[in-house]
């Protein structure tokens, strides 16, 4: 199983099977909702404008909810502009493959782009994420 | 190309020499390929059917009176008679070349379904339709007033008779389309008794066979249905070609599809007339090296024979649902009576996404996600399913393969 | 399969070893294949691009998740922007496939004509269509109101832009709907000017390209054609594969056409959400080996070149016009200034189906009927022709052929 | 030429530039139009009870013109049933290329049924008769 280790890393792994981010919370500013018809997966986001707070009720495959946790993360402090860069970034890490170094923990997807038809799973929270953000504009 | 066809013994190593792709591998594995239901792959004799065309034997059909037209017209409608026989049509007339099995099913509901049905009839579909016997009628409900009525399954996943009752009761059906097997469950219909159930209560029959012509013998003047409809390209074919067969009066009684080329008697700026069918549903130049492509494919399936086909397939799946129901956490979704090789699962805390691209990297291909069947995995109370499926030239082993891979799938998500 | 395009130089002979059927004998004869407009031969790349997809890289697309399944997904949806090229298209989600010409312009009459076009509202076709481009806009006059109107054509087989004026004059025009290439008079329309008028008037315009794209660099956004069709085989490309290219917004704007498969976003009982174009078009598993076939098609033709092949036509269609008219007896239909390699002719006293099969006796393939343009063989005055048609691969010495094979039918019919 | 004489053999050439039933007679007691769309072949027939004569106005190809005259000889005297029967033997000599020795000048369209697509073009007069049959009944 190496091979498949590239794509359920640890990193993902983890993170799937012990999400931190999860859940409703009490408080928040924005919320959006993301699924992909294709498979089901499906994505209720909570955003809070204060220190960029980004939690989730997720329901779907392991690259979708860990891709919400490690975003929920990357996003932590950072301005709606700087989230928007991350976001772009983020796509062009799992649409090449190839890592970036300035994102960190997000390079645990990279491998995902060998699977055109997971892209989406992978990105499904972001773009949730990016409703939230005009939602809170 | 073979006028007579001899039967073969099942030689299951001589038959996967007939499929070159076998032999790929994926990531570094040997492939084992169990989405036929999916797309099946191409016998030898197919590519060499298709390349022998393209080589030597090519020309425009019906148009031409040249040889290679005639020669070319002579070896397309040859495959017309072979899908008579395969069916046992009552006549060549009968079989209508589509694209696919969508189309085929569209046609009945653009032609048949606004022509013969009128607002206020009522078309029923089961539960566990594949959406292309689904969102056409969706389509004729909205543009017509056609009412959809859906007739539930049993938890085994078989047609609800006292569901279909409920539904028939005040009479208004007048089109029973319905699945010959669930793409998803793996279940075969009563076919012959959904016939006469619907017969007698003044309603035709659509069978969709996409699923089913590929595994048994079907004879639609047995099982008397109206419309009977398959896709070539699952049946070791061609994609591109598509078959509707339909009873010669109706046929008779429907208008046509699409407007154009060769299905026309003559033509006037105020006024055409309509070709006798099949021609008058067939518009424009057909797939010609694919009808001549799905003509190999029925004599190599009739040369190895339903009987062996459907042996060896019964012993594939009683195989599979043994191991897979070994293994913990795993869900067999569907236990009809009557199934065929397709099994469709769920896995304890893995989704079927992750399940299939943790056994990609095993070389293993499955289908994972709602099968173009949304509204039976809402009855499943799933959104998605894992689903391996079975061909003639699929193995034990390949199964053993399988239950390895899932069980290994199960260490990285346990 | 090859990624960047290197242009060759025009040597017909290796053009000509690339079509194996080129070698066939009829008749014991050479075969002089002059029948190309009814569907083009295929060159050995587009045979090999098929056979790799059938015995190396084969599943159903879209829909799967597995290594097969992805890399023909790739390979077939690498098609959709090869067409784009080739169109000039703004964008690939502009292209629809579909199975022919034919079907695409059924599918905008079906779906534009039933859903944007208006009871009253008119449509416009000239008296040079084929079937395809005039039975689709009957059904639609037929089933929906729509007025159809015919637009004149000159003695030499020109749009007659006066009757043109005629037919907008009352501002209900909304579609002009016309051949960029007439199958049996060789004349190209002048589509740029076309399209500017409809537009002018608040019409949009459609192009059937079917005989053009084949022997020109089409632009579609120089012209501003707001649809435009054509068929695969014609291009050197395999049966059962056709495009439809149309402006987004247009494509956005309209309905589906046949449901199941693919074409939907989401699907319930109650009611279904349609995915965005291109996909909205496609139902069903699509013709996935052909579409791969075509994009081999367009690589090679493009590595030719259409200012080569248009060169060479060129010359072929004047040499060919040159030794026709210096038989007595025979008249070529239709003088257009701007015309291609599309000739049909009469002769004194021999009806064109004779001269058909007389010349197939020699190994010479024609066409001879109305060509699927039943009311444009009545404004010629004639009830069928023979003609002759050329392609890339297609010699001077094959055009002396067919002359002099005519004069044999001469003496016969003398 | 000779593989061609085969198909526009004398007996075809010599009915169809001298065709010797074609017009219109003053008396007839049934007639008939048959047209083959695919081509625009057309014919229009006059039938006589008295005798069983048959005259043609045709327009198309040499194989109808040439298969009408040689008809209206072969069914000269013949009772309705007897040109049924000869119908139905002349189609077997067009679509399966046997010569029947029976009928004689017919057997000069044999070769046609290498083509398909031609055969029409010499059935068409015998389907019109057929029709003038019925009106003549
Ligand atoms: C001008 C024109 N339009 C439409 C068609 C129809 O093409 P197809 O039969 O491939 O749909 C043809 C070819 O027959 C054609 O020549
Ligand atoms: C039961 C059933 N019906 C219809 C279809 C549609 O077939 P196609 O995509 O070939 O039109 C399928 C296959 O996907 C199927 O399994």
């Amino acid at each position: 199983m190496e091979a498949s280790a590239q794509i359920y890393h640890n990193v993902i792994m983890d993170r799937f099977r012990s999400p931190r981010s999860a859940g409703r919370p009490e408080n928040f500013d924005a919320e959006a909702e993301g699924n992909n018809p294709m498979c089901g997966d499906r994505i209720h986001l909570y955003f809070g404008r204060e220190g960029a707070r980004v939690s989730h009720e997720s329901e779907g495959c392991a690259i979708m909810i860990a891709s919400a946790e490690l975003m929920a993360d990357a996003v932590a402090g950072k301005t709606p502009a700087q989230i928007r860069d991350l976001r772009a970034d983020f796509e062009s890490v799992v649409t090449t493959g190839a890592e970036n170094p300035a994102l960190g923990d997000l390079n645990a997807l990279a491998n995902i782009s060998e699977y055109r038809s997971r892209i989406r799973c992978a990105t499904l929270p972001w773009a949730t994420l990016g409703l939230a953000l005009k939602e809170a504009e | 190309m073979s006028a007579s066809i001899k039967l073969q013994p099942f030689d299951l190593a001589a038959i996967r020499r007939d499929f070159p792709i076998l032999e790929s591998q994926v990531h570094g594995r040997r492939l084992v390929f169990l989405d036929s239901a999916a797309s099946a792959q191409k016998p030898r004799a197919v590519i060499d059917a298709m390349v022998f065309a393209m080589e030597h034997q090519y020309a425009n059909v019906h148009r031409g009176l040249h040889w290679m037209s005639e020669r070319t017209s002579d070896a397309y409608e040859a495959v017309r008679d072979k899908v008579a026989k395969l069916l046992n049509a009552a006549s060549r007339d009968e079989i209508v070349f589509t694209r696919n099995g969508t189309e085929s099913i569209n046609l009945v509901a653009y032609t048949y379904g606004r022509a013969i049905l009128q607002p206020g009839d009522a078309v029923v579909v089961s539960e566990m339709e594949h959406h292309a016997n689904l969102v056409p009628w969706q389509m004729l409900r909205d543009a017509h007033g056609v009412e959809l009525r859906i007739v539930k399954i049993t938890d085994a996943g078989e047609v609800d008779f006292n569901s279909l009752e409920e539904q028939f009761a005040d009479g208004r059906v007048k089109l029973l389309a319905v699945t010959h097997m669930s793409n998803v469950l793996g279940t075969y219909t009563p076919v012959e008794r959904l016939a006469k159930f619907a017969h007698e209560r003044g309603a035709k029959i659509l069978l969709d066979g996409c699923q089913a012509i590929v595994h048994r013998q079907v004879d639609v003047q047995a099982i008397d249905a109206d419309f009977y409809v398959f896709s070539g390209h699952k049946l070791y074919g061609p994609s591109g070609i598509g078959i509707l067969y339909a009873k010669r009066e109706i046929l008779e009684s429907m208008p046509p599809f699409m407007g154009g080329g060769d299905m026309i008697s003559s033509v006037s700026y105020e006024r055409s007339t309509w070709a006798k069918p099949p021609h008058r549903f067939e518009a424009g130049t057909p797939a010609i090296l694919e009808t001549i492509g799905l003509g190999a494919a029925i004599d190599y399936v009739e040369a190895i024979g339903f009987p062996a086909i459907a042996a060896h397939e019964r012993e594939l799946t009683e195989h599979a649902i043994a191991v897979l129901s070994e293994i913990s956490g795993l869900r067999i979704l569907g236990s009809a009576q009557d199934r065929g090789g397709v099994i469709s699962f769920t896995m304890e805390g893995a989704h079927a996404h992750d399940i299939a691209t943790l056994l990609d990297r095993q070389g293993i291909a499955v289908r994972a996600g709602h099968h173009c069947a949304e509204p039976l995995m809402g009855r499943l109370g799933v959104t998605a399913t894992a689903r391996a499926s079975f061909a003639l030239y699929t193995t034990i082993e390949e199964i053993d393969a399988l239950a390895a891979g899932l069980i290994r799938v199960k260490q990285v998500f346990g």
